[in-house]
């Protein structure tokens, strides 16, 4: 456990076990301190990013990588102590251009969430702070070590680990109908890792037939072994009927989208958030949505790179209906909430949209608009919360001129809502613009008309944006809201990192995209090709 | 006799004349046309020339020769008893001293002996002849008459029979032949076993009343017929026969009347495997004793049934009484038994005896202490189990008026009873067998045999009927178990009834222990003496049995003497004072 | 037809276990289907004796169905036993009326 | 005077050695006796009889955990000729020691439901020598259903597992629930046991013999089974899939554990279902070792798998809509048997080589799987009976407000529940995982997908629990719960979670070092007799040639475990002579 | 002979069975597996099985029998201890009785038993032999069934006894 990375990983979970001994006041701090401490550690992890060290020209190069054996029996031992024939599963974390984007976010909102849940003894008198810093906590590993696993076995596991404590505090301390939105979470969630449970075996059984019995989990080595990557792509080796390849990107991509959330499987997504306490909101709109397309860059595209240029059209047509879907929905909100919740899946369609396109400015949008979208959004949650800590209700319609009576949140809550809607200059648009660009140059045949319907989804996400602002912010200021205070310090220093880096990222996006190119171009490197191919021959039948 | 009356009999004397002439004259009328039937049979069909046997005459021969002859003489036989029965009584009565009637019926069974053994080695020995079938039926059979004629004729060995004489009687070989059928064999066997069957109970109704009757001090039954009413029991028979068959309503009919003949027909079938000695016996099974556990066994379920149809609360106790009692009893009853079938390591009846043979302290009863113990257990235990007292709680009158048999009268009634005489004498020649030698006499079987031999009766029918008295037989057998049959009654009328709760007690709190302990020990014994040779053991076991056997003359002797002295002064008896006055004696 | 073989046996015995399936399947009262157990047991000994004696020709058969016949009555014990304490809980034996268990 | 005994004294005895092979057997029934005796001794004390049984199951324990942590050894015997009744090896072992381990865990159980003083709880404390009597005649038929490859010592071992359990199942006298399970117990009972001796006879008939090995032996000579000795094998397998609660023989299952004392539902949601699976597993292998073609018995190894997939899809969908807590795990306990079923299913399937000692993963699977589910399913008990102790009550509103009133046991109490379900980090998941692994292995990747989506669909179900404790707080007040009671639900959890993260690995070779052991007793390579004499092979049986002994040091064509009772050619001759 | 008899017991025992079904009365039930038990007890000794058929009558028709209809009478008020299946109940149990059976004869009549090559009577087991087998080959589940009863016998008495 010598590595940083691993102390990074654990140092919530003991931050828990604390809370859990140290008397129920001191919660609270414990967390903070807890978070606040991890986000510094994340940070001391730049270093080889910062100054580029990291890009050897070869995918699956990571830093601060930590490889122990933990599962490894059965079969026979081979001279490398793998064992052929049975279980090789081995404690394997590290970071690359994709991870370590992700994992900085997640350190930094999991820290101001954790600050910004405070004032918990205001949003649910009855239920001790003890349980929910714990599960909070618990939670923060889940997401970093699933963020940092490289060995699937690992990912899945972290990923189930998510689950429970995110159940508990939906269903604990959300709003009216939290049981409701907790067990659709649950379900719908476990649905989607339960097909990942079925690839995850298919895939090792692949691998070790690929590698004379010796299995393994490493996403790396699958993506990186010819063995491997033969046996993942071979057009004859099939699973149930399906084409190999084929079936384990669907189920994967299931896994994944659900929790993104993509369009069929999108509904339990409103429910959760309007239902969550808002510091849960922010952790689940900036953090746990990301994990999604996490998984599709990490796992599904390296993996099986030619089912994926084969069901591009499918994936992209699903990111643009949930770019409009998301869109439209959101102008027919009444709920704060819920609108910002509906924005959430509209602007993860441009993730997947990114994905789906398999080329490096598809990539690097889709990266960037996931770390645009995981500013902005745990930002709007919160300023969310923030007034519905003072109005206890949410309808947009019963709102008006807020920033009247409260100068420094509108101005805050302006800007954050500006990131969303992908004001140039500001993250949002940056990720949006990417992506667009990127679909319009994809060499796929219906890649332009994807672009170009996925450009009304801006137009679409300006107009609720701004007729939110309109309807809450500006206007006459009604009578009861005009005694609230403003944002206190609290409030103004959980929103100020978030609308900096909303700013830095709008503005000087080359750094952010430095931190993830060398990664990306690595994979496209073998991903090019097989693009390539895919397009001739799609584009052979089309014209036959 | 004249006291019965039977419905059909008029009132009136002079009717009850005229029917009775009317009576004679057609038996006898009748007897004589079947004689001359048989008479022109015999002309017709010359059975008496060797020369003319031949195997198609046998079922005339036996239908009109011998069936007709046999019936004309039996109701030749039958019309002149009626003629003169009053003269018959009188005869009857003059036997005062039961003596005669008693060694008359030994001799008989004596002669059976003789007959039976004859007809079934000669079957069993006899040349096979060619392969011949029975025309209408198809039946193969090995002998013709004339085989048996001839084998008859040169007197088979092994048959105690006086070569001498010369069998010059045809007819004979007619009457044999049917019985080298198994099936004719087996339906004979069964006519005998049914025929002492029935008179089991008769007796031993009889008999039991008499007991109680000098136990209790009085006469017991005088009246009907003429000697000490030996007729009693057949008039009893009569009158249960014409009396009302009640049948309770809202019980169960069916079963009402079902009920009889599971508790009637089992100990029945114990005599399928009971055997009476060496080769008297149905079938001569290898699992007997658990065959005549079993058939005892059953009779609970008719018990129970009985108490149930009876749609009678008294009845149901009694059943359940009678069901918890027989069903706890098994247990010691069998493990008891079990030391016997260690000793002789068979379950077959002839084979336990045979392993007794030698004089009477070769009995298992006096084998060890631990045999000696069984016995008693098996005895108390046979007791309850055919509910007599002091286990007759079933039916104690005191308490459920007569327990499952309240609802049942006449013939039903009796049945009952006859299956439980039945099952008495099972029970005791069961005892008998197991542990009192069987059919073996209680002096060792070279003394009879170098007894005879000197008599020079060697090959003579007194030779027969000696070696049936004293050397081995049915009629030991039947001595013996009418003894422990007596004791049974003596025990009966000797000592009150107990509590349910004390009958369950003494079974599981104290014999079924003690029977665990005596097998236990009984194992351990046998195999330190036998197996081990422990010297010290051994000398024990040989003191100890020469004590059981010092303890079994002693009691013999004992018994003999206190039955002398009582027959000596019967007359300073206060029931003999008593029985003086009654009218009638 | 007078030559009796195993085949007599066997169809003896299934026409038996039939029975008792039957039996087990249309009586209401426990003690009642306990009753078409014994049947189907029956048959089944009826089989092991049969086969002893026409095809295996040694004594397991035997030991096995004495054993079954020692299993009949220690179910039966335990069975009626409860039975028993069931009637007296409920005073019935009615498998059907036992519906206090039922979701 | 020649007796009886004389001939007995001189037959055939069975040595000290054959004697101590069957050790932990012993241990069960040194138990009941010395209950007993105490009982004679000392009355009847409650404590001392819970000492001496939970003494019993110690010792029990301790033996048959030296069998299986000494080298495989395996041993058959028992008989003079050549149908050994017992068997004794690490398979057996291991289920020996699952039994008495949780049959030594029940028995705190108990001791904590005697001291919690609900009027309505298992027994008075007067009635406890009867209790352990039957718990031990239990644990001793369970023990004995996977010590034996006979068909007559089966029939007895599952009637002697399952006739105590009636009457334990009935044991509250005063209840009339428990009266109401203890009829249907029984009567299901009764009824498959009839048609499994029915489906015994039938194959005696055919293959002459009630030793399985021997049936194993003709099958692999003769080829597939008929029709009717298929229909027979599997009526034969009716008996055992009762005791697992295989559907359609589970109809029983939820009704005894909600009538019995939660103790007897605990002890029965393991103990039986493993011994049942063990018997299931041992006579599977005995049959389908070395078949020469695998697809002969295919069409009986897909009724199983059937049986596994309807039991595991009827448990979850019946558990759904259950609101007594007992009710509830007994359906998930048959979904669970389900599970595990699919396993053995595949043992039938995938006969074809077993390869020298490498694990069979089908058996690793399962004792992997009933190894964490013994303490998950323990756990949860535990935790229900506790809150039943505490109120009374056993509805799932007992558990209302749990983590309120009891935030330990709550905890708990989420851990046993999601380790049911299959969720990471527990160990529940491990288990399920190597599960789907030997499941893929075997290429029915039907029921990979079957047993994923009922852990799917099982979630729900528990998760209602979860909610119960977590969300719904109806104001009941705190429980208090014993000290002891607390650790040992702790202790539970701790093992399910060790099992899940750390402990992953210990779990996956602790299965397979027990799995290694499947086919040892039949395989004649690895079949040493312990007695001392086993040294004289005299006795080659014509089928030797099926198996080339791998190890020298063994006679091949020698048929396993003949070696050691052919030496006893002796007294099998005198024997026949005394006849 | 033996071929009369045998139909004679096996006609015992059929009708009786049919009587156990058919008949409306428990008690009377019972009293049908008296016939059946007695006819099966009969078979086994035209099978040469006398050990069988005395433990047959012994513990079967002596034992379990009498416990059955003991429980029969002790768990009944009315004498009339009746059940009512409904006749489509009946009749769709009848018809699968049937296909059972028509099924069962089918398969077993047409089986190959492979008798054994001693032929059938020369082999069939005489008591000592039984016994023998027991002592030896059997000791095992002997000693198993004796454990079996003692558990049992506990377990029944407990059951059986009334709460003071």
């Amino acid at each position: 456990m010598a590595n940083i990375l691993n102390w990074i990983i654990f140092i919530p979970l003991i931050g828990a076990a604390v809370v859990l001994i140290a008397p129920a006041k001191q919660a609270k701090s414990i967390a903070w301190l807890t978070t606040f401490l991890v986000f510094i550690i994340s940070c001391l992890t730049f270093g080889p990013f910062l100054d580029g060290s990291y890009q050897a020209g070869d995918y699956g190069t990571m830093q601060f990588e930590s490889k122990l054996p933990w599962i490894q029996v059965g079969g026979t031992a081979a001279a490398d102590g793998s064992r052929v024939g049975g279980f090789n599963i081995n404690w394997h974390v590290g970071l690359d251009g994709l991870s370590f984007p992700l994992m900085i976010l997640t350190t930094l909102i999991t820290w101001l969430s954790a600050w910004a849940s405070w004032n918990f003894e205001h949003w649910n008198v009855n239920k001790g702070p003890k349980g929910f810093f714990a599960l909070f906590l618990i939670l923060e590993t889940g997401v970093l070590g699933t963020f940092a696993a490289l060995d699937f076995f690992l990912f899945y596991i972290f990923w189930e680990v998510m689950l429970l404590p995110m159940y508990f505090l939906i269903g604990v301390w959300g709003g009216p109908r939290k049981e409701y939105a907790a067990i659709k979470f649950f379900i719908y969630t476990l649905a989607g890792s339960v097909l990942m449970l079925i690839a995850l075996l298919a895939m090792y059984f692949a691998s070790a037939d690929a590698m004379g019995g010796k299995g393994t989990f490493n996403l790396i080595e699958y993506a990186t072994i010819p063995a491997i990557t033969e046996m993942f792509n071979s057009p004859t080796l099939t699973f149930l009927g399906w084409n190999f390849g084929k079936a384990m990107f669907v189920m994967l991509f299931i896994g994944f989208m659900i929790k993104v959330p993509l369009f069929p499987f999108h509904t339990w997504l409103p429910d959760a958030h309007v239902e969550a306490p808002t510091p849960i909101s922010m952790i689940l709109a900036g953090v746990l949505l990301k994990l999604g397309a996490y998984g599709f860059l990490r796992v599904c595209y390296p993996l099986f790179p030619e089912a994926g240029a084969q069901l591009a059209w499918l994936v992209a047509t699903l990111g643009v209906i949930n770019i409009i879907y998301g869109a439209f929905c959101c102008l027919a909100q009444t709920d704060f909430k819920r609108l910002v919740a509906y924005s959430s899946i509209s602007h993860m369609g441009y993730v997947v949209l990114g994905c789906a396109i398999m080329t490096d400015v598809g990539f690097q949008g889709a990266m960037f608009q996931m770390l645009a979208h995981g500013i902005s959004s745990p930002m709007c949650f919160f300023l969310v919360g923030v007034i519905y800590d003072r109005a206890h209700h949410r309808d947009l319609n019963r709102f008006g001129g807020l920033w009247l009576a409260m100068p420094k949140y509108g101005s805050m809550a302006t800007l954050g809502f500006f990131a969303s809607l992908g004001l140039p200059a500001l993250c949002g648009f940056i990720g949006e613009i990417w992506v667009l660009l990127g679909t319009f140059n994809a060499p796929f045949a219906w890649a332009k008309t994807a672009a170009v319907i996925s450009a009304f989804g801006v137009v679409l996400t300006a107009g609720y944006i701004l007729w939110m602002i309109q309807r809450v912010y500006l206007g006459k200021l009604r009578e009861e809201y005009a005694h609230y205070p403003d944002a206190t310090a609290r409030e103004t220093a959980i929103l100020f990192p978030m609308a900096v880096l909303a700013i830095f990222l709008g503005i000087l996006p080359k750094y952010t995209f430095n931190l993830m190119n060398g990664t990306i171009d690595d994979m496209m490197v073998f991903l090019n090709p097989i693009v390539t191919k895919a397009v001739a021959a799609s584009s052979i039948v089309m014209g036959g | 006799m004249s006291q019965i009356t039977l419905p059909w009999v008029a009132r009136s004397p002079e009717k009850l004349a005229s029917y009775r002439r009317s009576a004679i004259v057609r038996l006898i009328g009748l007897g004589l046309l079947h004689v001359a039937l048989a008479f022109a049979g015999f002309l017709w069909l010359e059975p008496f020339n060797e020369a003319k046997l031949a195997d198609w005459k046998i079922v005339p021969v036996l239908v009109l020769c011998v069936g007709a002859g046999l019936a004309g003489l039996t109701l030749i036989a039958g019309g002149l008893a009626v003629a003169t029965y009053e003269r018959i009584g009188r005869i009857l009565k003059w036997g005062y001293n039961a003596f005669a009637v008693f060694l008359g019926g030994v001799l008989a069974v004596c002669l059976i002996v003789w007959l039976h053994a004859f007809v079934f080695e000669l079957v069993k020995t006899s040349p096979s002849g060619g392969t011949n079938t029975i025309p209408v039926l198809g039946i193969p059979y090995s002998l013709s008459v004339h085989d048996l004629y001839k084998a008859m004729e040169s007197t088979s060995p092994g048959i105690p029979f006086d070569k001498n004489v010369r069998l010059t009687i045809p007819p004979l070989a007619y009457l044999l032949w049917p019985l080298q059928f198994g099936l004719v064999r087996d339906l004979v066997a069964m006519g005998g076993i049914i025929g002492f069957v029935s008179i089991i109970p008769a007796f031993g109704i009889w008999w039991e009343r008499k007991v109680a009757g000098r136990i209790q001090s009085r006469m017991g039954p005088m009246r009907t017929g003429g000697w000490h009413g030996w007729a009693q029991s057949a008039a009893d028979g009569i009158k249960l026969v014409f009396k009302e068959d009640f049948i309770p309503s809202g019980g169960d009919t069916l079963l009402f009347k079902l009920a009889v003949y599971i508790v009637f027909i089992p100990p029945l079938l114990a005599f399928i495997a009971l055997p009476f000695a060496g080769a008297w016996v149905f079938r001569d099974l290898d699992v007997a004793l658990l065959f005549i556990l079993a058939m005892l066994g059953i009779e609970v379920l008719g018990v129970i049934l009985a108490g149930w149809a009876s749609n009678n609360k008294w009845s149901v106790y009694g059943a359940m009484r009678e069901a918890c009692q027989m069903v706890s009893y098994e247990i010691p009853m069998g493990m008891s038994l079990l030391i016997p079938v260690m000793m002789a390591g068979s379950l077959q009846l002839t084979a336990i005896t045979d392993a007794q043979g030698g004089g009477f302290w070769n009995w298992f009863v006096f084998a060890n202490p631990w045999c000696f113990i069984a016995f008693f257990i098996y005895y108390a235990a046979s007791l309850a189990s055919c509910k007599r007292a002091p286990f007759d709680l079933p039916e104690s009158e005191s308490e459920l008026v007569a327990g499952f048999l309240t609802e049942y009268s006449g013939m039903r009634w009796s049945l009952f009873f006859f299956g439980e005489y039945v099952a008495m004498f099972v029970v005791s020649g069961l005892a008998v067998i197991l542990f009192l030698g069987g059919w073996k006499s209680p002096i060792p079987e070279e003394w009879v045999e170098n007894a005879v031999v000197q008599m020079g009766a060697a090959e003579n029918m007194i030779g027969t009927i000696i070696r049936g008295l004293f050397k081995e037989g049915p009629i030991l057998f039947i001595l013996k178990a009418a003894f422990l049959y007596y004791v049974q009654m003596w025990i009966r009328w000797t000592l009150p009834r107990i509590r349910i709760d004390q009958v369950l007690y003494a079974c599981v709190q104290v014999l079924l222990p003690l029977t665990m302990i005596v097998l236990l020990a009984n194992t351990l014994w046998i195999l330190g003496v036998e197996h081990l040779k422990l010297g010290w053991l051994v000398t024990v076991d040989t003191g100890i049995r020469w004590v059981l056997v010092a303890i079994g003359v002693l009691t013999a002797m004992g018994m003999i003497g206190i039955a002398m002295y009582g027959y000596k002064n019967n007359r300073r008896l206060v029931g003999s004072q008593a029985a003086n006055q009654l009218p009638g004696s | 037809m007078f030559e009796i073989g195993l085949n007599h046996y066997l169809v003896l015995s299934a026409l038996v276990f039939s029975l008792g399936v039957l039996c087990m399947a249309t009586k209401r009262n426990a003690i009642g289907i306990l009753i078409g157990v014994e049947l189907v047991l029956n048959s089944a000994n009826i089989n092991l004796v049969a086969f002893s004696k026409y095809s295996a020709g040694a004594a397991d058969g035997h030991i096995f169905a004495v054993f079954v016949i020692l299993l009949a009555a220690a179910e039966a014990a335990i069975a009626i036993a409860i039975f028993m304490n069931f009637y007296s809980a409920l005073r019935t034996i009615d498998v059907d009326r036992g519906d206090e268990l039922r979701n | 005077m020649p007796t009886g005994l004389l001939i007995l004294a001189d037959m055939w005895m069975p040595s000290a050695d054959d004697l101590a092979a069957i050790g932990p057997l012993w241990g069960f029934v040194g138990t009941l006796v010395a209950i007993l005796v105490a009982a004679l001794a000392v009355g009847r004390n409650w404590r001392v009889t819970g000492m001496l049984a939970a003494l019993g199951a110690a010792v029990t324990g301790w033996m048959a955990l030296r069998t299986v942590m000494s080298p495989p050894t395996n041993w058959a015997g028992l008989s003079p000729n050549n149908s050994p009744m017992f068997v004794a090896d690490q398979f057996s072992a291991f289920f020996v020691l699952l039994v008495s381990v949780f049959m030594l865990l029940v028995i705190g159980m108990w001791w904590m439901g005697q001291n919690a003083g609900l009027p309505e709880r298992l027994s008075r404390k007067g009635d406890s020598v009867e209790f352990f009597i039957l718990l031990i005649g239990s644990a001793f038929g369970m023990s004995m259903m996977v010590s034996t490859t006979n068909l007559l010592m089966i029939v007895l071992a599952v009637e002697m597992a399952s006739l105590p359990s009636y009457a334990i199942t009935a044991f509250r006298k005063q209840h009339a629930k428990a009266a109401e399970a203890g009829l249907k117990y029984v009567l299901f009972g009764a009824v498959t046991s009839a048609i499994m001796i029915y489906g015994a006879s039938l194959l005696y008939g055919h293959y002459h013999t009630l030793d399985l090995a021997e049936i194993g032996r003709t099958i692999r000579i003769e080829g597939a089974p008929t029709l009717l000795m298929g229909v027979s094998l599997f009526a034969f397998m009716v008996g055992v899939a009762f005791k697992v609660s295989a559907v359609p023989f589970h109809f029983w299952c939820p009704d005894v554990f909600e009538g019995a004392a939660i103790e007897v539902t605990t002890w029965l949601s393991v103990a039986s279902k493993a011994a049942g699976l063990g018997l299931m597993l041992r006579i599977i292998s005995v049959l389908t070792f070395k078949i020469a073609s695998p697809e002969t018995l295919n069409t009986l190894a897909t009724a199983i798998a059937v049986m596994a997939a309807l039991t595991c899809t009827v448990g979850n969908l019946s558990a759904f809509r259950q609101t007594n807590m007992k009710r509830l795990l007994a359906f998930s306990s048959i979904a669970h048997a389900g599970y595990m079923l699919m396993a053995v299913a595949i043992v039938w399937m995938n006969n074809g080589s077993p390869t020298e000692g490498v694990a069979h993963p089908a058996f690793s699977a399962i004792v992997g799987y009933i190894s964490v589910y013994l303490v998950m399913n323990l756990g949860a008990f535990l935790v229900v009976a506790m809150v039943y102790w505490a109120t009374g009550s056993e509805s799932i509103d007992a558990m209302n407000g749990l983590m309120r009133r009891s935030p330990l046991l709550a905890v708990m109490m989420v851990v046993f529940l999601f380790s049911l379900v299959g969720l990471p980090p527990m160990g529940g998941f491990m288990a399920k995982l190597y599960l789907l692994y030997a499941l893929w292995d075997a290429t029915w990747y039907s029921l990979v997908i079957v047993a994923v989506f009922n852990t799917l669909i099982s979630l729900y179900y528990y998760a209602r629990v979860a909610r119960a404790m977590v969300f719904s707080d109806d104001g009941q007040p705190a429980i208090r719960v014993p000290m002891v009671g607390q650790a040992l639900a702790t202790v539970c959890a701790l093992v399910v979670l060790y099992t899940g993260t750390v402990g992953a690995g210990t779990l996956k070779a602790f299965s397979d070092d027990r799995a290694k052991d499947l086919y040892a007793v039949v395989k004649p390579g690895i079949a040493v007799h312990t007695a001392a004499e086993s040294a004289r092979p005299d006795s080659v049986n014509e089928n030797g040639t099926l198996w080339n002994g791998q190890n020298s040091t063994t006679v091949p064509n020698n048929d396993g475990w003949h070696i050691g009772l052919a030496a006893r050619k002796v007294d099998s001759d005198r024997n026949k002579n005394g006849e | 002979m033996d071929a009369v008899a045998f139909y004679i017991f096996a006609a015992v025992v059929l009708a009786s069975a049919v009587g156990v079904v058919v008949s409306k009365n428990i008690v009377r039930t019972a009293v049908c597996l008296l016939g059946t038990l007695g006819g099966v007890a009969c078979l086994y000794f035209l099978l040469d099985a006398n050990l069988l058929a005395a433990i047959q009558l012994i513990v079967y028709a002596g034992g379990t029998l009498i416990l059955i209809v003991f429980g029969v009478m002790l768990t009944s008020q009315s004498p009339w201890v009746g059940f009512k299946p409904t006749r489509g109940q009946a009749v769709v149990a009848t018809i699968v009785a049937l296909l059972l059976a028509v099924g069962i004869i089918t398969l077993t009549t047409t089986a190959d038993w492979r008798p054994s090559a001693e032929g059938p009577l020369a082999a069939s087991p005489k008591v000592a032999d039984v016994g023998n087998s027991l002592l030896t080959t059997y000791l095992a589940p002997f000693e198993v069934a004796s454990v079996l009863l003692l558990v049992v016998m506990i377990g029944a008495a407990y059951l059986a006894r009334t709460e003071k």
